[in-house]
């Protein structure tokens, strides 16, 4: 019954991702799913909200595409290397007819947004903001006074997406995920979301899931679809399956800096293909990218 | 600047580590006189010990033999929130007199004429740090007398001090730039003149600061690079010149 | 440098625990750790503040032997058996002159409490104890208006104990530790507190902890004491190590009931010892509760 | 009663599950209609299977081999005040009029007569699950008109409604005893007499209870445990009768 959850990308997408979706796909630098982005590119998706800490060059080929009305974000950049042009240019001298809207948070409000979506609050307090212009740019942080100590608070409000997407090194078919390395707030976003979709590197028997139950970060309840996608986050990465792609994230500064040529990107890489093993065909430079093996130490369960 | 950096923190402390120049410097300070010194990423990982340079904050090569991984809701309620970091470092696209930093617009915001990738971390680490410590090349586009737009606070916002406005930590206690050293007055809440790099006059500092640069009564004179910083920076922490080369246009490393 | 924190419980317990503390030794059901309790008691502890989700046997111990002045809990009884006798007759009925002190929150309220305290914010949210006579019961039980919503939700007050005992599976020298199973709230307990003492059942190389910093709950730079105490957490359990001795927890029961028992209990097998090691060569019915064997699979953390 | 409560839960629902009866009959259930019940104990287990009966809620056999263990502040607000749970289980020392029940004291709470256990997270639970399901023995101290403490709310205190004080779960949709069921009425908020258990009479129900007790229309007549049920529980889940032995003094398990 549960392995009904596991489905190819296409029918994730076609289902659970839907025209004027508050739509996250989570993971900071690691195990970012370009897989899923590109499907809804494919899809044609249209008038998203799209919402993540650090949109990185996925939101910004689907900004390019046409998908998104609305970006909500902490960072927009190219980690390491520069700018997202697709962004900028959506946004510099903004023009009427441009209008990508946006809602500007810092990373520590993102993450608060997200745990009170979780938590089915609807604010989360944090201790921040006074003396920046963050607050005048965007509205939507207030504050909130302490009951005991009369201290003025800023407060985010709740983030609950309409759908979240989150690569994973491992899953079961049921859905309960399994992530080590870099795991930001992806278990947060889920939470938060009314639907989940998660991508994994590997789908594992139940019992290697229930052999390290701590391990678990997302369990089957919240999941709506499990797709097995290998490689499915490059060209960012995944702990214990492939290093980062760093020579494509260099590369997007050019790619991105030229309407033409990012279109003819989306073109071969995208629109081009019809699904990721195709992509992946096309990646031949992937395979020096192979983990090496740093194996854990185990810990016992046993009573 | 990364020697420079280097100096400013002490063994056993606990640093918030951005990527590039913050990273060198850290990493330079832990193979010279902090072997102890703690680096958190923002990304999660603590006790990072890195077998290359890491490409972005959130490298796998951060996450393989650190001390402990954990979310991010962790990382700034937990450590950052809490009062557990002790310096953060941050760089910005304009530095002011107050030592405010802005990293989101040139420009007004509804309709900037260069869009910067915004805050990230770096808002609350420069509420939340003990002290922090801002890295910068200096020129007049760089240190206007206020910035466009205040991501990050430094000493005084709309007049009112850090204490004022509740901010925990001491804010940026240095700008470490590519020809001389600033400090926060503890006063005045200005970034005045406190060292210059050698060969370096008060007049071409002045020329790359947009505001009236108020000097401490005896200067220092920044040390340059010593052959052990050289050595560990150019051998072990940067041997393929990926960063250091990008900044040696003709400055002081 | 780092190993001048590795201590036996002795001095870690005289140098970080002082009279008219507060004192939280956490572990819900799993790695309770009686040593400590034992110790404190030992050292004649007073005015002592004792706070944790369910006080257990170690705090019914703690109360009959005079250490504590106030108890802050959200379920004190004997889990699965019955009743905390002396704290019943620290409470019922109560005169001026037995005068225990209470404060009292469900479990969510104290989760939230420590919550707070770790993030050091001065108050948590949640929505809950409307219907219930808890906030009359408990002034510190307020409430707090969102933002964005108008809608009232409850507050607890943030709880920084000046020391957290944990106790955990393993650590390095320095204090980095790991913990596997139930973790209660024992990271949030620690991340409040003032001082933080570790108890492991194996001091370990630090590169088992870098094996798999995914598993790591308590950095060291929280930590001020390292105590390493093999079955530390006897009559409560540590996973992969030994199984709860279920057959105490029933004769609690009885000898909580008395008096002049529990007087005995404390004179045999706390004041009349000089340490842990003492205490376990009178307990030959450990070795049976010695756990069987259930590894984890492994991860791969290479890139 | 353990037979009685199994049958309240629908395969594929999301369980709360409290030690002693809940476990047993949540147990039975998966052992019997209901293989994909997914429980939730509050230390943290999510999908146990047990090899031996818990004796505790935070007992090892749950960890071992479950599909998720979290820290208690995931349990609380990212399963429970989520809204993730569908049905929570309780039990209490008195249960009252409107379902409110008391498990922290007898007598006043600044001088009790019995200092009862508190809260734990039954207050919770009776605030988020979207149903609750109450198991109690059936006799006039557990059943008084008014409870002496409310810990965990019922479907009325001081006269407001469950909506009227904001509360998200349907509240004690069911009272399970070793007698009878009574059921939350949607108009009063009353627990109502819904069903008998064979031999019981309605005198004998109310004699246990200490209100007038309205009841539905037509009672049900509650189902003695089927042979399926009772090998279940006697050879599978509790084979020592560690935990029917103490409940069976004469009653129907």
């Amino acid at each position: 019954m549960a392995s009904d959850k596991v489905m190819a990308m296409r029918d994730a997408v076609a289902r659970f991702v839907h025209d004027g979706d508050t739509v996250v796909i989570e993971g900071f630098t690691h195990l970012i799913c370009f897989a899923a982005g590109h499907e809804i590119i494919r899809q044609g998706r249209r008038d998203l909200t799209l919402a993540r800490l650090t949109p990185d060059l996925i939101y910004d080929q689907m900004i390019a595409a046409g998908c998104a009305r609305k970006l909500v974000f902490s960072w927009a950049g190219n980690p390491g290397v520069g700018s997202l042009h697709a962004f900028r240019r959506a946004i510099e001298g903004r023009r009427a007819e441009a209008a990508l809207e946006i809602e500007e948070y810092s990373h520590f409000g993102m993450v608060a947004r997200f745990a009170a979506g979780a938590a089915r609050l609807p604010f989360w307090p944090l201790r921040n903001y006074m003396g920046t212009d963050l607050p005048r740019a965007n509205p939507r942080i207030k504050t909130v006074t302490c009951p005991y100590t009369g201290e003025a608070l800023a407060t985010v409000p709740a983030l609950n997406p309409s759908v979240t997407i989150v690569h994973a090194q491992r899953a079961d078919a049921a859905g309960n995920t399994q992530m080590w390395g870099l795991v930001g707030v992806q278990k947060e976003a889920a939470f938060a979301s009314q639907r989940v979709i998660v991508v994994v590197e590997e789908l594992v028997p139940e019992e290697v899931i229930r052999s390290d139950p701590n391990r678990t970060v997302i369990p089957s309840m919240i999941v709506s679809a499990v797709v097995v996608e290998p490689w499915g986050a490059h060209p960012s990465y995944a702990q214990g399956y492939y290093d980062r792609d760093n020579d494509f994230y260099v590369a997007w500064e050019n790619v991105s800096r030229d309407p033409d040529h990012l279109k003819r990107y989306l073109d071969d890489f995208v629109y081009g293909v019809p699904d990721r093993a195709a992509y992946l065909a096309k990646q031949p430079q992937v395979t020096r990218l192979k983990a090496k093996e740093r194996w854990c130490a185990g810990v016992n369960y046993g009573y | 600047m990364a020697a420079v950096a280097a100096r400013e923190l002490r063994d056993g402390e606990v640093v918030f580590v951005g990527i590039g120049l913050p990273n060198l410097a850290c990493n330079l300070a832990r193979g010279t006189h902090a072997p102890r010194l703690a680096l958190i990423y923002e990304s999660g990982a603590v006790g990072a010990v890195p077998e290359r340079l890491p490409v972005s904050i959130g490298d796998p090569a951060l996450v393989t033999g650190s001390l402990m991984v954990c979310g991010m809701a962790d990382v700034f309620q937990l450590f950052l929130q809490n009062g557990r970091i002790e310096v953060g470092f941050l760089g910005g696209a304009q530095v002011d007199r107050y030592g405010n930093i802005n990293t989101t617009v040139i420009g007004p915001y509804d309709r900037p004429t260069v869009r910067l990738p915004g805050s990230g971390g770096a808002a609350e680490i420069a509420v939340h740090a003990r002290r922090t410590l801002i890295v910068a090349q200096l020129n007049p586009r760089a240190f206007p007398e206020r910035v466009n737009f205040v991501t990050s606070p430094g000493h005084r916002y709309a007049g009112r001090t850090r204490r004022e406005l509740g901010m925990p930590g001491a804010g940026p206690v240095k700008v470490i730039t590519d020809k001389a050293v600033l400090e926060g007055d503890e006063v005045s809440g200005e970034m005045v003149l406190a060292g210059l790099y050698p060969g370096v006059t008060v007049d071409e500092v002045q020329a790359g600061v947009g505001w009236p640069l108020a000097r401490r009564e005896r200067l220092e004179a920044v040390a340059p690079p010593t052959a052990t910083e050289l050595r560990v920076l150019r051998n072990v922490l940067d041997p393929k010149g990926l960063f250091l080369k990008k900044q040696s246009d003709g400055k002081t490393e």
